[in-house]
């Protein structure tokens, strides 16, 4: 069987979970997101138009209206994915991308919500994508709601949050609940390592299934179609996942 | 230093509400040290909706008594050195917003409307800390239905590179219409440019298409490679290193004040 | 009738809302003959922000149901004879507006927002008609200061013509964003063009500058001249001999009936 | 003394009134109105931009962001000046643009308000201008306000009419009374024919002066340099009005 890189996977996972959508946005700095959904877009080649907008990027956006334009698709229920990193993330998936102790004075300061409070409610498909995976960043709760995780009834909230990625593996999140349930693990890793890396509570089925990896056929596509791609916006990104295909095939 | 440049930041006065464009929709950096050597300070900074290295520069220089942003920060780069540690140390003060908040405060004041509602918000703690802004029931609801009201955001004055601009005062902002948002929103708009062409950019329809009018224009100043380290769509690309270079000088005050001191080259 | 035309114009349904543009921004005269030979009616008409010899056709068609608009003129040639005797026979519902309140509208529909506030109309016989527009005091007042408020115009479907596309179906618009505001706002965007160019719009930054991505775009068809009798900005004048031809003709049904069945020529 | 046509008249009163303006904006089919505005800009040449805004115009219209720019202009607080006609006009300086009887049903039917319901708020110079000066059109009561003259306390409203220009003469509006005053007659006319052609009340002074005319080297720009503008956009005006100086000169 041929090896799979983590961020194979994590591109893969990011893949799946964008099975249906007609246009997804990803962050300036967001290589694995924008990964994900160009696999996505080759995946749907022919069957299904996926667009994908890179904030920031002169070629991967086709927006003409300037940087208003993205939360003008996403208020007309155009934007059907979007992703969110976050300082903290907690069990209600409330995200905190401020910063850590008493607001404003903080004691460590983010950059700052960016569109978080706006996409949150609008995007029907928020993915909440962050590689470090300790109870620093997956906190009980957090000290700062950029975004809350879910909306009391009444409020306007066709958008929300749909599953959280991290390193170690992938939960999906119920807003019925509302919560995290761990849905697999990511190879080498294992439900009780995730359990001692999360801050939060969480349901966990009896047993964790592992993530699914890419069948032969997508993975061909994912180094060669999508990593071509990928290296006209992130070269260097392209550039470092080459070198370890690279020592993975020596 | 550009007498031209001089001229432009000695029309801002101390205590003016100035919007700056997000990283690569085309920052003035330009305009950055003719900013701190005229030396006007207690500015309430709008950043549009985004900050970076100009804000930063602005913060550390002591210029600034008010951010009102998005986020600021160096993007790959990393965290605003300068601007952090005047939010730990508490010396400015801070108005968080979120993105498309910006836009619909900027677009009240382009309409001449006294606010804009905006869907979201709701629960945050974004709304929690904005005295400033209103929730009301949706009047079209049945009842219920809580929507938030951004007020307009009206700045002294708005400062932004561009490619180029004509004789007239007719500057090319492309498909970059924050830009002309910015003007529209601004009482007074000031820009630097590329290049500054001979012949009139509304004479035909291609170029009018991404043409702020003179109208909204004060004052414009050549100044090539006016946004660098950021780039320039369609022009240049941002200069990495160099942010990073910045990031590391700045970490401490000294270093800020020895980089700042520094000739900038391109 | 070109087959492209008759496929866009058979994706109308009965009482759609229909945006469609100003006489000067690009009107769709190519569509106007295959809505009426597709026959669904009951349209509610959405002048953006006012309507002229389309309006007038598709009323003397007897496919509308309701007109939301500023104005209903056929310019330099006169009033709108059929639009005229529908509102005397009162078989048409007006929607009598003024033109930033349509785009108000618009701008709710493009910020996903329920509504937009709006200067002015206070005290209009506009206003007093308009049972589905709201006042409220300005909650940013101190008190009084009355404002109303737009709801937002959500079109199934806007019209219009422009001078090219793309074979990615991106069109150009120029400097006629309200084109771009009506897509934004509609649930489908179907335009006719003069040419379809084999260059992809969004590849260089000045096409790019004045293009509607195909995002919002539903369909596209060429239709060479399709303004005419109106002019394309750019392209071609307004044929105001025909437009007085169509005044003339259209003051009694028989003669709009004869006029409609005679071919359209340029 | 040279004569002077009666349009010209009503062209340089217009620039008189126009006088300090930065931007002006003018109907599609206004050419009287337009070529006041380049009276004015040719009288402030050097001293002060003028800027002309014709609407529907590709030439004299110098906006980029679509028809709602000229409204985003008057709500800003940029455009100083604008031209209303009106089906009718009414003594408190209501302006009814839509229709004679009752609306809906009107048994005359006008084009519509366009942007009046806006404009005349927020416009601080109005200019109300119909050459027609008949009973008929100057009423005691509008019979639908398209936009009224003069508003309550407390009603946003920095803009409103300054004057009403008619074939016959010039009126003033007062705000604060409210009401027109006669200000002037045009050459050829005089203040019984205008009280017999009016339809509301107004004040009229012991004396009323005649309408000034432009001096030698005004008729000179006026026929020069503004007609030759004019011609560009207004063919057939121009044409008709270059006839009508041969005839003068005959």
């Amino acid at each position: 069987m041929t090896a799979i890189l983590p961020r194979e996977t994590l591109i893969f996972t990011i893949a799946r979970l964008l099975d249906g959508v007609k246009l997804v946005a990803v962050g300036a700095a967001s290589p694995v997101p924008a990964a994900g959904a160009m696999l996505r877009r080759a995946l749907d080649d022919g069957r299904r138009t996926v667009r994908l907008s890179v904030l920031g990027s002169v070629e991967h956006n086709f927006f003409t209206n300037g940087s208003a334009e993205l939360f003008d698709c996403a208020g007309q229920g155009r934007l059907d994915a979007f992703f969110l990193g976050g300082g903290q993330i907690d069990g209600q998936a409330n995200v905190n991308l401020v910063g850590v102790g008493d607001y404003p004075q903080t004691q460590v300061r983010w950059p700052g919500s960016f569109g978080s409070a706006y996409l949150y409610f609008t995007v029907p498909k928020v993915i909440l994508f962050r590689e470090e995976h300790t109870p620093r960043v997956l906190v009980e709760k957090v000290d700062f709601i950029s975004a809350p995780g879910v909306s009391p009834p009444g409020v306007y909230r066709p958008g929300g949050p749909v599953a959280l990625l991290t390193s170690k593996g992938l939960f999906r999140f119920d807003s019925g609940r509302p919560g995290f349930t761990l849905e697999s693990v990511h190879p080498g890793h294992d439900a009780a390592e995730i359990a001692a890396a999360t801050g939060f509570a969480y349901e966990t089925p009896a047993i964790v299934p592992e993530t699914p990896l890419p069948d032969p056929a997508t993975l061909t596509l994912l180094r060669g179609r999508v990593l071509d791609e990928l290296a006209e916006t992130y070269p260097a990104f392209a550039a470092e996942w080459r070198r370890d295909l690279a020592a993975l095939a020596a | 230093m550009n007498a031209d440049l001089r001229a432009m930041a000695s029309r801002i006065r101390p205590g003016m509400r100035v919007a700056l464009p997000v990283d690569y929709a085309g920052v003035s950096m330009a305009m950055t040290r003719p900013m701190i050597a005229h030396g006007a300070g207690d500015l309430h900074l709008i950043c549009v909706p985004t900050g970076g290295l100009q804000v930063d520069q602005l913060v550390g220089a002591g210029l600034v008594r008010t951010v009102e942003t998005s986020a600021v920060s160096l993007g790959e780069a990393g965290g605003a050195p300068r601007f952090n540690q005047a939010v730990k140390d508490g010396t400015i003060r801070l108005r968080d917003a979120t993105c498309p908040a910006i836009h619909a405060g900027l677009m009240a004041a382009q309409k001449g409307s006294p606010f804009m509602p905006m869907r979201g918000l709701i629960g945050t703690d974004v709304l929690r800390h904005r005295d400033d802004w209103q929730v009301i029931d949706n009047p079209f609801a049945g009842g219920g239905d809580p929507v938030v009201l951004i007020p307009a955001i009206h700045p002294d004055v708005a400062i932004f590179h561009a490619p180029m601009a004509d004789r007239s005062g007719n500057v090319w902002i492309g498909r970059r219409r924050e830009l002309a948002a910015m003007a529209y929103a601004s009482a007074e708009t000031l820009v630097t440019v590329e290049r500054i062409v001979e012949h009139n950019l509304l004479a035909d329809e291609a170029t009018a298409a991404g043409t702020l009018p003179a109208l909204y224009v004060t004052a414009v100043a050549e100044a090539p490679r006016g946004a660098w380290p950021y780039g320039l769509w369609g022009e240049y690309a941002t200069d990495t290193d160099e942010l990073l270079r910045y990031a590391r000088a700045a970490r401490t005050a000294e270093g800020f004040a020895k980089y700042m001191a520094g000739e900038a080259s391109a």
